[in-house]
């Protein structure tokens, strides 16, 4: 059975020429980037390159990238390096309530630390209140954290539009930027922020590897102890091949980004267009323009996610649900819950992530499939009419 | 995560619909937590003759929903309420420990639908 | 050139049949170990039976072992972890003089939060001072973190002693076991310990992953907050090639564990003969015994450490020192200092590790060059006679 | 991290050793600390006819000892006295950000040896 992939806000496939750029630093040029001699001067020498691609694909410098093991430490060590770092100056956060759990779990312990986070809402399509925002700014606000891109329902938020409301204010902005980096463009400058969260594995890099950008002259406290590596922000030997890799996939992503954003924004349209004229009562979670290019986020009525799922993965297509089911009370998911799409939506909703190298045809099956599912699905249910 | 024998189970479910003249009904849980089993059967001389489900939830909701029909149709009544979540997911090849709890969810289901036919008959 | 590495303390290659198991993980079985579908149980699977090599080679249990990006953050989350668990109960920590700067800066960090910490020093051999240790216990002291052995010395500590001598009265004993897997016997009942760091780079596997052993009923707290993976104590997509690949050196490091310690064993025995035999007032640093069968630490006189590095790498031979060089004044290494070789030997360490694949070839020709680079350092030297 | 220059002058330093009859010496570091340089100077006329070092410590600083005793070697003692360790960094192909420190370190061991021939000739 040929398998179709539609859950690259999960992960996704390392490309070839990634892979092929990581291949000698495994077993011939493997030396330790601290080490004098040369095996360790290669290492270095490619560690220091690394960074020059992944700073200039963000339109950043190469001492402004700090190498992390992904997107959750990068989170981590953004929000609670600055909280830490500004703790005398004030303790007032604020973030969304549709953020990633690296956000919304660092927050909730720094509020058991005795700081104060305020969690901003979004409208029915899941953009952030940016007035809400503007007024919860409090003279002891020390940090803003806001992602740029929603893992589920792929709402794009306007960074630029926040950064401006705060220029000047001396508070600190972070953006979570792991879903958007490799689907819209995402230039620190532009957006304005103050830090930047990345992962490699979202974007066609290996996994255990990603950075933090932080702007110059911005401070942080380490939340790792050891050897002085990322200048003592980040310390444990670095993992080069796993670098290496990560900067490879984010310059062909800024490569193809025009390219690829158009071809995944096209199979999205013609996705969402396809299901809602032979699906009824089915919908779009989120926001019809501002959204990722990848992200079709669809709920079906009197349908729950996860059975849709199985039923399509038993057919060798993978998606994911917007909600972790993990036991008989089956939780609506945060974001989900946050743009309330009503009783009847609400557990019903599927998230399907395009890649680069998926195919209209792949589209097309797919939404064959999904419309036998869910007629499947339906006649199963207690909420529809029928025997 | 899900044996072979649910998966197998989940999309060739049995049994699945309404009868219309039920000798009782049972529903379990509410829209909003995401699974609802409704359980209809049919008694005759204190046997089911048949049973029917209709589920919104997970795959081992709807697989454990198949399967606790399947075994209830053609014994008593005091047989069919005596089966266990530990039967029904043995006959599944066991559920994924988050899951556990889903296989009491069928078996509930059904003792309402016979507490139903008892009330209805003031047996 | 052929180009000869000893500074197997420092990195290692990843070796072939590792680098082959992690391959399919990169484009083919690439999937996020948390997705319910195809891709994501085949991740999950390997993630499951990669987890129980490690455990199996440690004689640990699989629900035991929580992978982690490597020797620093398992040391981190080690000694924070359980330190901000058992808080109430008691704030004080013991650890040692010679450990490695991943448990030092931590402990440090500790000190600053309001923990106190005692620093067991050494013997002139750096043997752990148990006695001091013991004498040091107090009714809140809640955790003792001592390396299992020394990364520039080598030495063994007695970790097996020190887990007696505290047994049953309520201490969490952490090791740092970074440089002894894959050179020694290493199994967790065996030396009794409650938590045990390990980076899988030192055992030829990749760079980017480690674990953390955590005894059953042992509790921790989390250092970074996310999703639930490993068990909730490590959140962020797993490294799942990093993960297969670790897990594989380690069944490697375990099966050849006889094999290979007997040879790196006779390869140092030779080369310590050798040198002191060739080369008057060169000195071997730590235990003539109780160390590691690869490491090899000398000392030569009047003989600063860097220099002879750089000669040697320049024939091709890649070595360390024990001391970071880097400034005007090169401040001895914490270890050699706590040795104390005097003053006349301290700059002069240069560390050999050695590994499998070295030969007796190798080890000949290396000191053959040593020999001719003290001799050419020496003419230099202001403390030595001559022209 | 060192320039290619840097590794060659290390290599193959010049005027390694002592001048036994040296009309100045200068010594700076001490050994606890990893770096000593010892420099030796023979002058005739105000110029510095011959120029010897001694150094133990870092490929940087045996390199600089190199290179400081070069430049001086033939100058007039103003002109030995002059030299800068930028001159000395840029003769060697640069320092790493590290080791800048170190290229003072030889040039300030010349003006001493400098200085104890004037003070011995009361100049
Ligand atoms: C928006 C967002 N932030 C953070 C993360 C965490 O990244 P990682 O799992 O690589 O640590 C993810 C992905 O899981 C994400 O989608
Ligand atoms: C004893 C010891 N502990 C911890 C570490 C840290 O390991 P890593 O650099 O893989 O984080 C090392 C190696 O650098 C080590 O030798």
């Amino acid at each position: 059975m040929k398998r179709i992939y539609l859950d690259h806000s999960a992960t996704t496939h390392v490309d070839t020429r990634v892979l092929e750029a990581m291949l000698p630093y495994f077993s011939e040029k493997f030396g330790n980037a601290s080490s004098l001699h040369s095996f360790g001067l290669e290492a270095a020498e490619a560690l220091s390159s690394s960074r020059e691609q992944v700073a200039a694909a963000l339109g950043a410098e190469p001492q402004e990238i700090i190498f992390t093991s992904g997107g959750t430490e990068s989170d981590n060590m953004a929000i609670k390096g600055s909280a830490y770092m500004c703790s005398s100056r004030g303790r007032h956060i604020i973030t969304s309530v549709i953020e990633h759990p690296a956000v919304l779990r660092t927050c909730e312990q720094l509020e058991k630390e005795g700081f104060e986070v305020t969690y901003v809402p979004v409208d029915n399509e899941g953009i952030l209140d940016t007035q809400f925002l503007e007024d919860s700014i409090r003279e002891d606000t020390i940090l803003i954290s806001i992602m740029h891109a929603n893992n589920e329902i792929g709402t794009v938020q306007p960074i630029k539009e926040i950064s401006e409301l705060i220029e000047g204010r001396g508070i600190v902005l972070h953006t979570d930027a792991v879903q958007s980096v490799g689907k819209i463009p995402v230039d620190v400058n532009e957006l304005g922020v103050d830090m930047l969260s990345i992962s490699s594995h979202k974007l066609h890099g290996p996994k255990g590897v990603g950075a933090l950008y932080l702007r110059s002259g911005v401070n942080i406290l380490p939340i790792v102890q050891g050897g002085g590596h990322e200048r003592g922000l980040r310390p444990g030997t670095e993992n080069i091949p796993g670098i290496v890799g990560f900067a490879k996939a984010m310059a062909i992503a800024r490569e193809q980004l025009e390219a690829d954003s158009r071809h995944m924004q096209r199979l999205r349209d013609s996705m969402v267009e396809k299901v809602r004229s032979r699906i009824p009562y089915s919908r779009l979670n989120g926001h019809e323009i501002k959204r990722l290019p990848n992200n079709v986020n669809m709920s079906f009525r009197h349908v729950e996610g996860e059975s849709l799922l199985m039923l399509l993965d038993m057919q060798g297509v993978a998606v994911s649900t917007g909600s972790a089911c993990s036991s008989k009370s089956q939780k609506a998911s945060h974001v989900l819950t946050a743009i309330d799409p009503g009783v009847d939506y609400i557990h019903g909703s599927l998230r399907f992530t395009l890649g680069r190298e998926n195919t209209m045809e792949e589209i097309d099956l797919v939404v064959d499939l999904l419309e036998e599912a869910v007629i499947k699905l339906r006649r199963m249910s207690p909420f529809e009419e029928g025997n | 995560m899900y044996s072979r024998k649910l998966l197998e189970e989940f999309t060739d479910p049995k049994n699945v619909g309404v009868i219309e003249d039920a000798d009782g009904v049972g529903q379990l849980g509410n829209p909003a937590d995401g699974d609802v089993i409704t359980i209809y059967i049919k008694v005759r001389d204190g046997i089911l003759t048949d049973v029917k489900f209709k589920t919104f939830g997970c795959a081992a909701a709807i697989a454990t929903s198949s399967m606790v029909t399947q075994m209830a149709k053609g014994r008593t009544i005091e047989e069919a309420r005596r089966i266990t979540k530990e039967e029904v997911a043995e006959a599944l090849g066991g559920l994924p420990p988050g899951k556990m709890d889903c296989s009491n969810f069928a078996p509930d289901t059904l003792r309402m639908a016979i507490e139903d036919y008892q009330n209805k008959h003031n047996i």
